[in-house]
Order: C-alpha cells, then structure tokens, then sequence
C-alpha cells in the first residue's frame, strides 16, 4: 500500500484522531497498574502463586474484621478515649498503641477500613454498572453515539480528578462544613470512576468485537442483544473483574486522600486519611499514631492491586494459550 | 559490553571445506508443559554459492533452525545442542556478542514478513546504511551513495527518493526489496531466506525469488531457503532438505528428490497439493491427522501415526538419516517409497484397509 | 481490464444467487478520500454450483463475499438470492434470510469465540433460531411481552441495588442513617425480594422464548405451579411489610411470566431448539464433519488445531442446513497436509446437504480445485469468467494468464525463470485506481486505448468471459 | 499547518467547555460564596448587599459571559475573601507548583526510561525482578503516605531535610533545591512506577518484533538496538500516559503541599474551595486547563515527530 493506511496509523497511537485526551490513554494506565509481556506470560501463567493467596488472605482477613467491627470484643470502641490509651505506645493492650485523646489506633484502623473498603467498593460497582455499560454499548455499537459517549468521558476525564472532587464535594455538603456524608462521597467517587471505567470496558469491548466470532454468530441471525450477552460478554468480564479490584485501589487511595485533606466523611468517624493526618501532627512523639494506618492503608492496596494484577495475566493468557 | 568477537580473516579459510557444516543441531525449549524438541538431531553441510531448500510445515522446526545456526534466538530456556561450524569456525552455542561480528557480515537473514521486519520510525536509507557505517566504517556519504546503489540493483525504481522514505510508504514487495537490500548490504556469503515470500501475493513472489536468485549468482553466496511450499524451491534449489517434527526425514539434490521420492512424507506432502494442471473437482490426497506434539513425539518414527507405508517397525524403531544407494540421496525411513520394502508394506496396508472396511 | 459488465450472468430464473454491479468504498480516515475496494462486480451462481472467486490481497474478494451476506451492505449495487432482493431487507428481515445462507472465515481461530465449548458453539444457530421468529407473534403482543420483560428486568436491578444498600445499613458501616432514610432493614428485604421476583419474570421470559423451557403440557403445568406459588409469597409478604413503591414491579414480573408462556411457541417450525433433537443434529453434524461429539462437545477452541477449528466452524454453518455457503479464504490460514482435508470436506458436504458455494481464495490451484465457474478479480473488478479447466488451457485475460504462471510448480522440470512475460511492480493504490483498465499499469499488453476505455465484460468462448480490450484468444463475432 | 489549526480551534473549543461547566458547577451547587465571605448566620440584609455587589443574583449565563469579557483583558475578577485581584493570588503561588511538578516530571521520566529499558532488555532478570517489585510496591503507596513516610524518617528520625517550608530559587538556589526534594520525590515516586512498568511493556513487545531480529541480524550493537530501533517505537504510551498524569499531578500537588507546607496552586485551590472564594477556583481551573490543553498539545505534536506515519496520516488530511 503506498498510501499509508490510516487505521493502521490510528489504531496504533491515536495520538492523531485528535481528542483531548488521546485515545489509548486510559488503557495505558491499565497497562501501567498490571503489565503483561509475552515472556513472562508463558510461565507465569498457570499458577496465581503463593503471593496471590497470601494477598486473597490480608483481604478476606481485613473485610472480615471490618464487617464484624461492632462484635468483635477485641476491637474497642473507636469513639471512646480510654486512660490507658493516652499517647501510649503499642501493647499488648492497645496493639497499633493509642492517640493524643486515648483512643485506640487498632480500632480506628479497622473501623476506618470500614469507610475505605465500603466506599472502593460501591464506587466501584456503581461506576461499573454505569461506565461498564456506556463502555460496552459505545464499543459494540460504535458510530455516533460511540463518539458522544466518548467525547463526553474525555471531557469529563480532563478535569484534574481530585480538583474535581474537592469542588464536588465541598459544594455537595451542607453549607457551612467541610465535612461530606458517605453517601455524598461515594456520589462523587463513581462519577470520577466511570469515564475511566467507561473507557477501559470499551476498549476491552473493541478487541473482542472485531474478532471474527461475532461476525459469525451475526450471520447465523444472532441479534445484538444476544452477540453482546454471549459473545462479548464472557470475554470482557473476566478482565473488567479483574480490573475492578485495582479500581477499588484507586478508589480507596482517591477517598484517603479527600479525607487526608479533611474533606471526606466527618471526624470523629475515623477514616485512613484522617488517621493519618491526624498522627503526622505528632510524629516525632507518637509516630505510631499515623505509621499504623499508613501499614495498613499500604498493605491493602498493595493487596488489592497484586490480586487484579495476577487474576488480569491469568485470564490473559488463558486466550493468549490460543 | 566488550566482549570478543569472533572474527574471520579471509586468508585463513579453508575453501576446500564446505561454507557451512551443521552436525547434530539440537534446539529444544523447555516450557511449562515440557521439554519442546524443535530441532532435533540436525545435519547436513552447505557449499559456497550453493542453494538448500528446507521445506517443512508450521512446526517442523524449519525458522528455528535457521535463527539457532544464527544465534539469534533467546538464550533463556532454550538448549542448543551439536554443531554448527562456519567456515570451519564453531558458532553454535556461542554468545550473541561474540556472534555479533559475523551477522550481517558473513550470514544475515531476510525475513517473513516484510511489513513488520522494517523499523517503522526510521527512514530505509539509514537501516541499509548502519550496517555499512558500522560494519565497514563508512562515511555518511559513502554509506549513502551504497545504499542508493544497493536499492537500485535489487529494483527498487528512483532510489534517491527511496532512502528518504519511510517504510510505511511502500508497497509489501518493496519493502521486501528493501529487507533484502538491507541482508546484503554488507556483502553477506551465506543467507537464510526465511519464508521470504509466504506473506507476498504470487506475481510479487515470483519477482522476488527471481532477485534473491540473480543476487546469489552474482553474489557467488550460499543460501538457505526456508518455505513450506515444495513449488517455491522446486526450481531454485540446488538440494532440499524435508523435515518433519524437527528432523530432516529426506534430502536430497533437487532433480532427484521430485524424480525419485523416498520419504513416505515428502510423497503425501506432493500429493496433497492441488495442482493446476489437474482438472477441476480432482479428489485430493490427504495426510490424515495432525503433526505430532513435540512435546512427547510418538515412538518409533514421528510420522508413522500418519503414514500409509506404516510397519508395527515403524511404531518402534525410529530411522535414522542414511543415504541411500544412489550416493546423494538421504532419507530416514524402513519402507522407503518406490522399493520393493516399500511398495509390499503400502500393500499390506491397503489390503488390511479393504479387510476392516468389508468387516464394518 | 478489469472491466464492468453483466454479459457473464445468466438468466435470473438459472441461478440463486446474483449480484448486479457491486460497488463497496470505505472511507479513509477523515481525509475525504475513499477506498474503491469493490467497483462494480456483478457475479452470480447457480444451485449446486461453486463459484470460485480469486485473486490477490487486495483485489476486494473477501469484501465482495462480505457484501454478498451484507457485512456490510455495499455502498450501492443489488444482492438478490432466492428470489429476496437482500440489499432491500433490513433488520429482522435481513435476519431472516441467515438461515439460508452461511459464512465460514479465513481465521479459524478468531472465528471461535475462545471462552464457550465446541457443543455451544455449535448448537449457537439452533438457540438462536429456537427463538421465534419476529412474524409468529402478533405486534402487540409481542410489544406487551417486551414491555413486561423490560420493566420486570428493571425492577430486578433496582431491588439488587436497594437490596445491597439495605444490607449495608444492616452491617452498620453507616453510622449515620439519617442520610439513607430508604435503606433500612425493611428496605433491604423488601429490594431483595423484588429483585428475586424480577429476576424470576424476566428469567423465565427469556428462557420461555429461548425454547430452553419447552413448551410442553407437563411443562407450562410445572411453571404455572411454579409461578403461583410465587405470587401467594409475594403477596403475603406485601401485607406483612406493608407496601412499598418497588413492589409495582411485582405484577410487571408476573406478567413478564405469563406473556413469555402464552406468547412464545418454543422452538420455530423449522429447527429443532436445543433439546435431545437438537443435540442429536449438532453431534450428527460434529460427526460428518470428522469429529468425535463426546469428545468435542466439552472441549474450547484453543484445544484444537487450526484444521479442527476450521471443522467447528465447518459444522456450525451447516447446522442450519443452509443453502448457500460464503467461504472466505477458509484454507489459507492452514498447513497444505491439512488444506487438502478441508478441501476435500467442502467438496463431502456440498455433496451430502446439497450446498451451493462461493469459494474465495487467493491461490488459483485450490480454487480450481473446487470449483464450477471461477472468477478471476484485479483491484476491485473483474477480469474474467470461465469454467476453471477452460480459464487453465486458454486464460483470455493477461493478468489471468499471470497469475497461472506465477504460481511455483513443485517439478524441478519446470524452471520459473523460463516463463515469459512475468507481471512487473506492484498493486497500484485502491484509493486512487488508474483509470480505464485498472490492470493496464502491470499489463504487459496494455495500449493507450487501456488508459482511455474501460473494458466491458464480452464473451470469448463456451462460457468464457473477459474483461479486456485486447485478449489472448481469438474473440467470435 | 491546518492540521495544527484545526488543533487549535479544538483546545480553545475544550477550554470554553471546561471553564463553563466550573462556573456551571461553582454556581449551581447550593453553599454560596456569601456564607464564607459573611460566615454562617449573617443577617439577611447584608447577604443581599453582598450578593448584590457581586452580581450573584444575575443569571448563570450572563456572569460567565461577563467573567470572559473580563478574562479576554486578562482580568479574573477579585477574590471574594482576600480581596486582591485572582491574578495576582495565581502569579505568587504557581511558581511553586510548577517547580514541583517539573522536578517531579524530570525526576520519575529520567529515572523510569533508564530502569524501564534495562529490564525490558533483562525481561525476567533478576534485576527486572527486583525492579518490578519495588515498582509495584510505589505503585500501591498514596503519595500522601509516601509523603509522611518521607518526613518521619528524613527531617524527624535523620534529621537530614527540613520538612517543610519553600524558599524561591531566586532567592537561595541551593537552598531552594534541599527543601524541594522531599516533596519532588513523594510527588514522583508513583510516577517512576507508572513509567517504567509501562515502557517496560511496550519495550518487551517492541523487541520481540521482526524489524528487531533484522537489527540484531545486521550486527547492531545491543545499545544501538535498544536506544535507536526499539525505544522510540515503544514510547508512545509512554507519552501519552505523561501528558494525562499532569492531572494527576496536580492532585498530588495539593496533597504534597499541605504535607510540606508550600504555598502554591495546589494550597491555593483547596483554600479557596473551602471558602468557595469561586472566582479565585475558577481561575485556578483555567490555570489548570490552560497547561493540560497546552501539554496535550505538545504531546500530539511529539507524537507526528515520533511516528512518520502519524505525520503522513496527517499530512493527507
């Protein structure tokens, strides 16, 4: 071909149709987050490996305590300044040690894993079922109202994400306070998902698309409902799933951040942000105050993302074994 | 990263010897699902100006031969084993580094597909003349005025303009040009053809065969065309060399390989070839089954679980490479085609055949 | 040459398959310009016939076999097969015709979808044709039925979500639930329950219509007993809990139900579901095709080789017993020990389900292999018509005559560089094609008159057509 | 050139856009700006006096118009709090910030192409391995953790930086450069993670390709093969993801700032937004789009210089 062929040169780097944000952009984050290479593949494939399990562990322990918070005799009362706690450093007694008004850090952590884990969770899921659908229906279908849906997210996507959240929240809250409902932060948290999520489940959507097979069950008279339930989906789940659970990462990192700077769920409900924000003001003296939930915040998202990470190459190369 | 270079002086080479002797080459990769046997017991020597055929289908083992002589597949996981001797000197098993200094030099590749084996980024006058630049130290101009050279002898019309462009620019059958302009730049003796045609339309393959030709005439260097298609070797090999499951099962110098076929895999591989001179509707003769899984090969020979001569032998026993008594002629099998072993042991067959038909 | 023309086509009344001067262009990015990847190509095919269509890449072959089944329909030009003109048919009607005419693909891999078992892959056209089609329901009713099903769908979805909200509040994780008035215990069991009801209507309102549920006496009594017991928990549940506005979806599911039983024949007339007859048929499909069905039924692609894809694929055309199959390039992905199997088993099936064929393929030895009538194309026109031994002994077009001598002979006896006249350079450009013959840049024969006039397709002997102004062979007044 | 006008009339589309939805947003959500000017509980007449002065009450449509008549003679309105013109407020704090993610940008790309090639070169290398991990393990600290780790053990236990506090490089180069480096490697820790698992993808796809066996076949030094065949063709998502993480980080900047105490944009919007001071948000919003769009745009124009055949797409268009 001496003319070059312009999808060639479009698919490739999309640099050049022209948006804003340009086309691979989000996708490339994703291979940023979980990289995949031909070699490693081969090998690595099989088995998800002892870390993995070790990661799946950290989480189920982690959600499990969470949830039963309030039952469990061992985690006092986060709310509750105890005498022995005040300023102490970790025990027996008080195992992450206590804050400047004797609460215990061990609680607060688990009880603030309760806001992060709940809110990474729903935001998630909301963003899902909203950008999952747009990304699917703008991949499979494609033409103008791909162009829309997409155009649409790309503006939303260039406005600086946290920016964004502050202004939403902040203005979302009652005049007056700084301080956000859950409900309002999980509000802003999926609409600052789903173009990313919308993004990504159509490009998954676009490579599975222009593979033959759907052509195929179109000409055996498949209608489109039918090719996306059961030729497209069972291809693009595995990896969204996948991908959810380093979304719930970002997520997590995006609320600890909002409350880092105050702006999340009201203290005294302790949130990892506000954990940590609280413990640097003193942490020459209590530095166990902040470096515990700073451990554990580190942990679960580590956790979160290795998880996405190896399940994404496992169900990766289950096709590349084509 | 300094490390030695194997380097050849001219005057030191022994021109009695064949330019290229291959003995025993094993290349086997261990993966997770076990030991692959690629290339498995490989030999067969390559004199100067002198064309071989490999032929062989997808797995045979045919690419990976060409790249383990080469050096140029990875090193982890793979094991190489035997010789390969160039110009006397032994280059199997050695380091990519120390290899460095004959690739381009004294072997270099053209490669499948054209459309991919081209840096898209760079212009196709600098990728002919790095090589010069660093090979032969040539001067900026020097390198130019060769590469201009080396495109217009391989066809390439208005090469001034050429070397300014990018790949992306031209047709496949020029970038083919190109691929092989780029493998002679440096005034190669012995060239792999891998597949060079395979991703080409007939009327551009048939061009370019005919350039890879006229430039090993002129050139006086050896090659080694690797393909899966018995036609494109046919009538520009001087030997070819069949192999099936990483082994040479037949080989033997052109004429006499299509006149007196002895391999029972070389025949079927004929025979199933539609061809055009037949007439319209002709029943095709088929190899039933797939190739083995060169994972666990089959006992005995690899290709009796397809093959019509098959003796409870041939399940057994593997045959090795033997020439056979016409001097030039080599083949692995117990009942070669067209001796009288053979013919009794496709008899039986058939016989055995008609039995179990009329039973069922 | 590489002319237009219809002289080559016979009376319509002859054949099943015509298409009269295709032209298919596809835009280039957002430069204005277009691809002319077909430009007016009329061909057409007989019952029993196969039609070979060749050529090199790029010469439009597969787009022409894509227009054929309107994949996509081509920008102008008329596709008539059984006497439907398809490039008039849209949606449901256009989806009526799939059962008559099939496609098997070049890639056998990416042909198959990766995460489903050969035995789905194969029964995929019987579930999609166990679906009724449109015309056997009445349109209010069947508006009625989508309307039920969509909003019992709907309901299901919301009730999850206000069910997960409300197990939410149950754990405690809000503390505050001033914010989340709705979200309570009685919330969450109210959502969940709408959520099962929903989910039961729509459920059962797909898998009615699916023919999954076969509509048997014993069956409808089952899901009638089914459904009312259903209905009495739900209402009690509605008195115990006092109401709530989701529980408007509850009648929708209901309904959902009954209008799937009422207004769903399972199975069409013409196909057997996925029932014991349905399988039966695809393993009696599996089997003619050379695969063992116990053995492949379980299995997913990627455990079979290309040639055994290309089997699946083989077999799941022919499930519906079609009339007419589009094989695009479907050797040309494979090793030549494997090319002759499925070369030879086209030529089975066509022979065993009485199936017409339009081969598409580049290499001109297999296509000759298989066909009637082949027709030979250059850069989105055609070049030439014949029967494949007549086109081989006297090739009337010089790109024809090309092409055939290009083609390596396995016989050292025949020295390539002893054939004349080979073809010089390269495909021009489908953006922007010479004008008059579009080979005359690569023809060997080519007069200024080539450039000026673009050769209309005449005949030049028993069923031989050509494209040229100047032929090989003597043209009969 | 059209091509490149087109770019243009694109970007100022965007900012049009992207400004209007701000003051959309700034304006129609509920707590306005005379409850941080007045404070909760102001009396009613001076509320009104207040939103009165400010043209609050005027239509959404008609202040936006008004405020870019104003923008398009560079002005961006006064502060509602502090009383001194929004300019004014940007020119002092946005050196900082730019400061900050320039040494953050140059720190995690210089570290990240070096370490990304070597271990796409050394794919599964014990090097690569370790690399890997240590990357992966960035990748899952927030910079705000990042940050505080920092602090504890470089200003607190080492006692080696100090923790917070800016001084201008006019001022005191060297002491300049002590206090940003703290901050520039929390800002860049994430970043180095993001690029070098990135390039290292695309570099191992890029050296499995046939134009690198042809470079190695020729004899080409393992360098050259790697600096002049494989990098370029491996960085265009690299690129691309460069250009979005300018979003990001202005996000860690405002995190980052509050941890060290610098007074840049990032400081200066969370302020402002917290006293809806929505004149001054809206102009660090347009300060913000403006260096996104511009990026984005140098990024598009890198991308036709990295990839001839981009440029000839382009070209015919």
């Amino acid at each position: 071909m001496p003319v070059p062929s312009p999808e060639e040169a479009g698919t490739l780097h999309a640099g050049g149709s022209g948006g804003i944000i340009t086309e691979s952009s989000v996708e490339a984050t994703y291979d940023a987050i979980g990289e995949g290479s031909a070699t490693d593949v081969e090998r690595e494939v099989r088995h998800l490996g002892v870390g993995f399990w070790i990661a799946v562990a950290w989480l189920v322990g982690l959600i499990t305590l969470a949830i039963l918070a309030p039952y469990l005799p061992f985690i006092d009362d986060p709310n509750v300044s105890q005498a022995d706690a005040l300023g102490a450093a970790p025990s027996a007694q008080h195992w992450f040690g206590g804050d400047d008004i004797g609460r215990d850090v061990f609680s607060r952590v688990i009880w603030g894993a309760r806001v992060s884990l709940f809110i990474g969770v729903a935001a998630v899921t909301f963003g899902f079922v909203i950008g999952g659908t747009l990304g699917l229906t703008a991949g499979y279908f494609r033409g103008r109202y791909e162009r829309v849906i997409i155009g649409a997210m790309d503006i939303m996507l260039a406005f600086p994400a946290l920016v964004l959240a502050l202004a939403l929240v902040t203005f979302l809250s009652p005049p007056g306070t700084q301080n956000a409902s859950m409900g309002t932060v999980t509000l802003v948290l999926t609409i600052l998902a789903v173009p990313s999520l919308a993004r990504i489940t159509r490009a998954a959507t676009l490579s599975f698309a222009q593979r033959e097979f759907v052509t195929a069950a179109r000409a055996l008279g498949a209608r489109n409902s039918r090719i996306i339930a059961r030729e497209i989906l069972p291809n693009v789940v595995p990896p969204m799933a996948a991908f959810a659970l380093i979304a719930i990462a970002i997520v997590i990192v995006a609320e600890g951040a909002l409350s880092f700077l105050g702006l999340s769920v009201a203290s005294p409900t302790a949130t990892w942000g506000n954990l940590i924000e609280q413990g640097r003001q003193s942490l020459d003296d209590t530095p166990w105050i902040s470096l515990f939930p700073c451990g554990v915040m580190f942990l679960t998202l580590l956790a979160f993302n290795y998880v996405g990470d190896q399940l994404r190459r496992y169900f990766d190369v289950k096709e590349a074994g084509l | 990263m300094a490390r030695k270079q194997v380097t050849l002086t001219r005057s030191e080479v022994d021109t009695s010897r064949p330019l290229l002797e291959v003995e025993d080459l094993r290349t086997h990769f261990l993966t997770e699902s076990g030991t692959v046997r690629a290339v498995d017991g490989v030999s067969f020597a390559l004199e100067r100006g002198r064309t071989l055929g490999v032929v062989g289908e997808s797995g045979s083992g045919k690419t990976i031969l060409s790249r383990s002589i080469m050096g140029l597949l990875p090193t982890r996981n793979v094991v190489r084993t035997g010789s390969a001797k160039y110009e006397g000197t032994e280059v199997a098993g050695l380091a990519a580094g120390a290899l460095r200094g004959l690739w381009g030099t004294e072997m270099a590749m053209v490669f499948q597909d054209p459309m991919t084996s081209l840096n898209p980024v760079m212009k196709v006058g600098n990728q002919i003349t790095e090589s010069l630049r660093h090979h032969l130290d040539m001067d900026k101009g020097e390198a130019r005025e060769t590469a201009i050279a080396l495109l217009r002898s391989v066809g390439i019309p208005e090469p001034v303009q050429r070397v300014k462009e990018y790949p992306h620019q031209l047709s496949g059958g020029m970038r083919q040009r190109v691929m092989i302009a780029i493998a002679l730049a440096c005034g190669p003796r012995l060239l792999f053809a891998d597949e060079p045609t395979t991703a080409l339309d007939v009327t551009v393959q048939a061009q370019i065969l005919d350039l890879l030709q006229a430039q090993q005439t002129e050139r006086h260097m050896a090659m080694v065309l690797i393909t899966h298609d018995l036609g494109v070797v046919a009538g520009r090999a001087d030997d070819i060399a069949v192999m099936y499951a990483g082994k040479v099962v037949e080989k033997a110098p052109t004429s006499v390989l299509f006149s007196s076929t002895r391999h029972p895999y070389t025949e079927a591989l004929l025979k199933s070839i539609p061809k055009l001179e037949h007439t319209s509707h002709t029943r095709l003769e088929v190899i039933p089954g797939r190739p083995p899984d060169l994972v666990s090969p089959p006992d005995g020979c690899n290709f009796s679980p397809r093959c019509a001569y098959a003796q409870p032998k041939c399940f057994v026993e593997e045959p090795v490479l033997e020439t056979g008594p016409g001097g030039d002629h080599e083949f692995a099998c117990w009942y070669p085609v067209g001796t009288p072993q053979g013919a009794e042991a496709l008899a039986r067959n058939q016989a055995d055949a008609a039995v179990t038909e009329e039973v069922a | 040459m590489a002319g237009t023309g219809t002289a080559h086509l016979r009376d319509p009344s002859e054949t099943i398959l015509r298409a009269e001067d295709l032209v298919v262009e596809f835009p280039v990015g957002r430069t204005g310009l277009k691809v002319h990847a077909v430009s007016g190509i009329s061909i057409d095919v007989k019952e029993g016939e196969t039609l070979g269509l060749v050529g090199e890449s790029g010469c439009g072959k597969s787009t022409t076999g894509r227009a054929l089944m309107q994949f996509p329909s081509p920008t102008s030009g008329q596709v008539t097969f059984e006497g439907d003109e398809l490039t008039a048919l849209h949606g449901e009607d256009l989806r009526n015709i799939r059962t008559r005419m099939q496609m098997i693909f070049q890639d056998p891999i990416s042909s198959l979808n990766p995460r489903r078992t050969v035995g789905d892959i194969v029964s995929e056209p019987l579930a999609v044709w166990a679906e009724p089609r449109r015309p056997d329901r009445g349109p209010l009713t069947s508006a009625a039925a989508v309307v039920a099903f969509a909003v019992a769908g709907a309901s299901a979805l919301l009730g999850l979500i206000y069910a997960i909200l409300g197990v939410v509040v149950l754990t405690g994780v809000w503390q505050s639930s001033a914010t989340f008035g709705p979200f309570t215990v009685h919330g969450a069991a109210v959502g969940l329950f709408v959520a099962m009801v929903g989910a039961g209507g729509a459920v059962t309102f797909r898998a009615v219509g699916l023919g999954l549920w076969r509509r048997d006496a014993e069956g409808r009594g089952q899901t009638i007993t089914a459904f009312g017991v259903f209905a009495v928990i739900s209402l009690v549940v509605f008195a115990i809990l006092g109401g709530s506005p989701l529980l408007i979806a509850v009648p929708f599911a209901l309904l959902a139900v009954v209008a799937g039983l009422l207004y769903a024949p399972g199975g069409s007339e013409d196909f057997p579901g996925l029932g014991p007859e349905g399988a039966k048929l695809v393993d009696e499909v599996l089997t003619s095709v050379g695969l063992d069905p116990a053995v492949a039924r379980g299995k997913r692609p990627h455990e079979f080789s290309g040639g055994q894809c290309q089997r699946i694929s083989i077999a799941r055309a022919l499930v519906l017993d079609p009339k007419l199959i589009i094989c695009d390039e479907p050797v040309s992905a494979l090793d030549v020990s494997v090319q002759a199997q499925i070369l030879n088993l086209l030529e089975d099936m066509k022979a065993r389900y009485g199936l017409t064929l339009v081969f598409i393929a580049h290499d001109l030895a297999v296509v000759k292999n298989v066909s009637d009538r082949v027709a030979v194309m250059y850069l989105g026109k055609l070049c030439e018509v014949a029967p494949p031994d007549l086109l081989y002994e006297r090739a009337a077009h010089p790109y024809t005559d090309a092409l055939i001598k290009a083609i390596p002979v396995p016989d050292p006896e025949v020295r390539p560089d002893g054939v004349a006249e080979k073809l010089q350079g390269d495909l021009p450009s489908p953006v922007a094609p010479p004008s008059g013959c579009r080979f005359r840049t690569r023809c060997p024969k080519a007069q200024d008159r080539c450039a000026e006039e673009e050769p209309i397709i005449r005949a030049v002997g028993d069923g031989q057509f050509v494209a040229c102004h100047f032929p090989l062979v003597d043209v009969p007044d | 050139m059209r091509y490149i006008g087109q770019k243009i009339v694109q970007l100022v589309a965007v900012l049009f856009l992207v400004t209007f939805l701000t003051f959309l947003l700034l304006n129609l959500l509920k707590g306005g700006p005379q409850t941080a000017a007045l404070g909760i509980g102001a009396d009613e007449q001076a509320v009104e006096q207040f939103r009165q002065e400010q043209h609050l009450d005027d239509p959404t449509i008609v202040r936006y118009v008004n405020w870019l008549g104003n923008l398009a003679t560079g002005d961006l309105g006064d502060s509602l709090i502090l009383n001194v013109p929004v300019s004014d407020l940007l020119s002092q704090r946005l050196p900082a910030t730019l400061q900050l993610m320039l040494y953050a940008t140059v720190l995690s790309l210089g570290l990240a192409i070096p370490l990304g090639i070597l271990s796409a070169w050394r794919a599964d290398s014990w090097f690569d391995k370790s690399a890997n991990t240590i990357a992966f393990a960035f990748l899952s600290i927030p910079n705000f953790i990042f940050g505080v780790l920092l602090v504890f053990l470089f200003s607190i236990r080492l006692g080696w930086l100090p923790a917070t506090g800016y001084v201008p490089f006019g001022e005191d180069p060297a002491e300049h450069f002590r206090r940003m480096i703290l901050p520039t490697i929390a800002l860049a820790a994430g970043q180095v993670a993001v690029y070098m698992r990135l390039l290292r993808t695309d570099m191992i796809s890029t050296l499995q390709e046939d134009f690198i066996g042809v470079a190695r076949a020729k004899g080409m030094p393992t360098r050259r093969v790697l600096l002049r065949h494989a990098l370029r063709p491996s960085s265009f998502s690299l690129l691309t993801v460069a250009a979005i993480s300018v979003g990001q980080l202005i996000g860690g900047t405002i995190v980052i700032e509050r941890i060290f105490a610098i007074a840049g944009l990032g400081s200066l919007i969370v302020e402002s937004i917290f006293t809806r001071d929505y004149l001054v948000v809206q102009g660090c919003i347009v300060v913000v789009a403006v260096g996104f769009v511009l990026v984005n745009f140098v990024v598009d124009i890198l991308y036709a210089v990295l990839d001839p055949r981009i440029r000839h797409a382009r070209a015919i268009a």
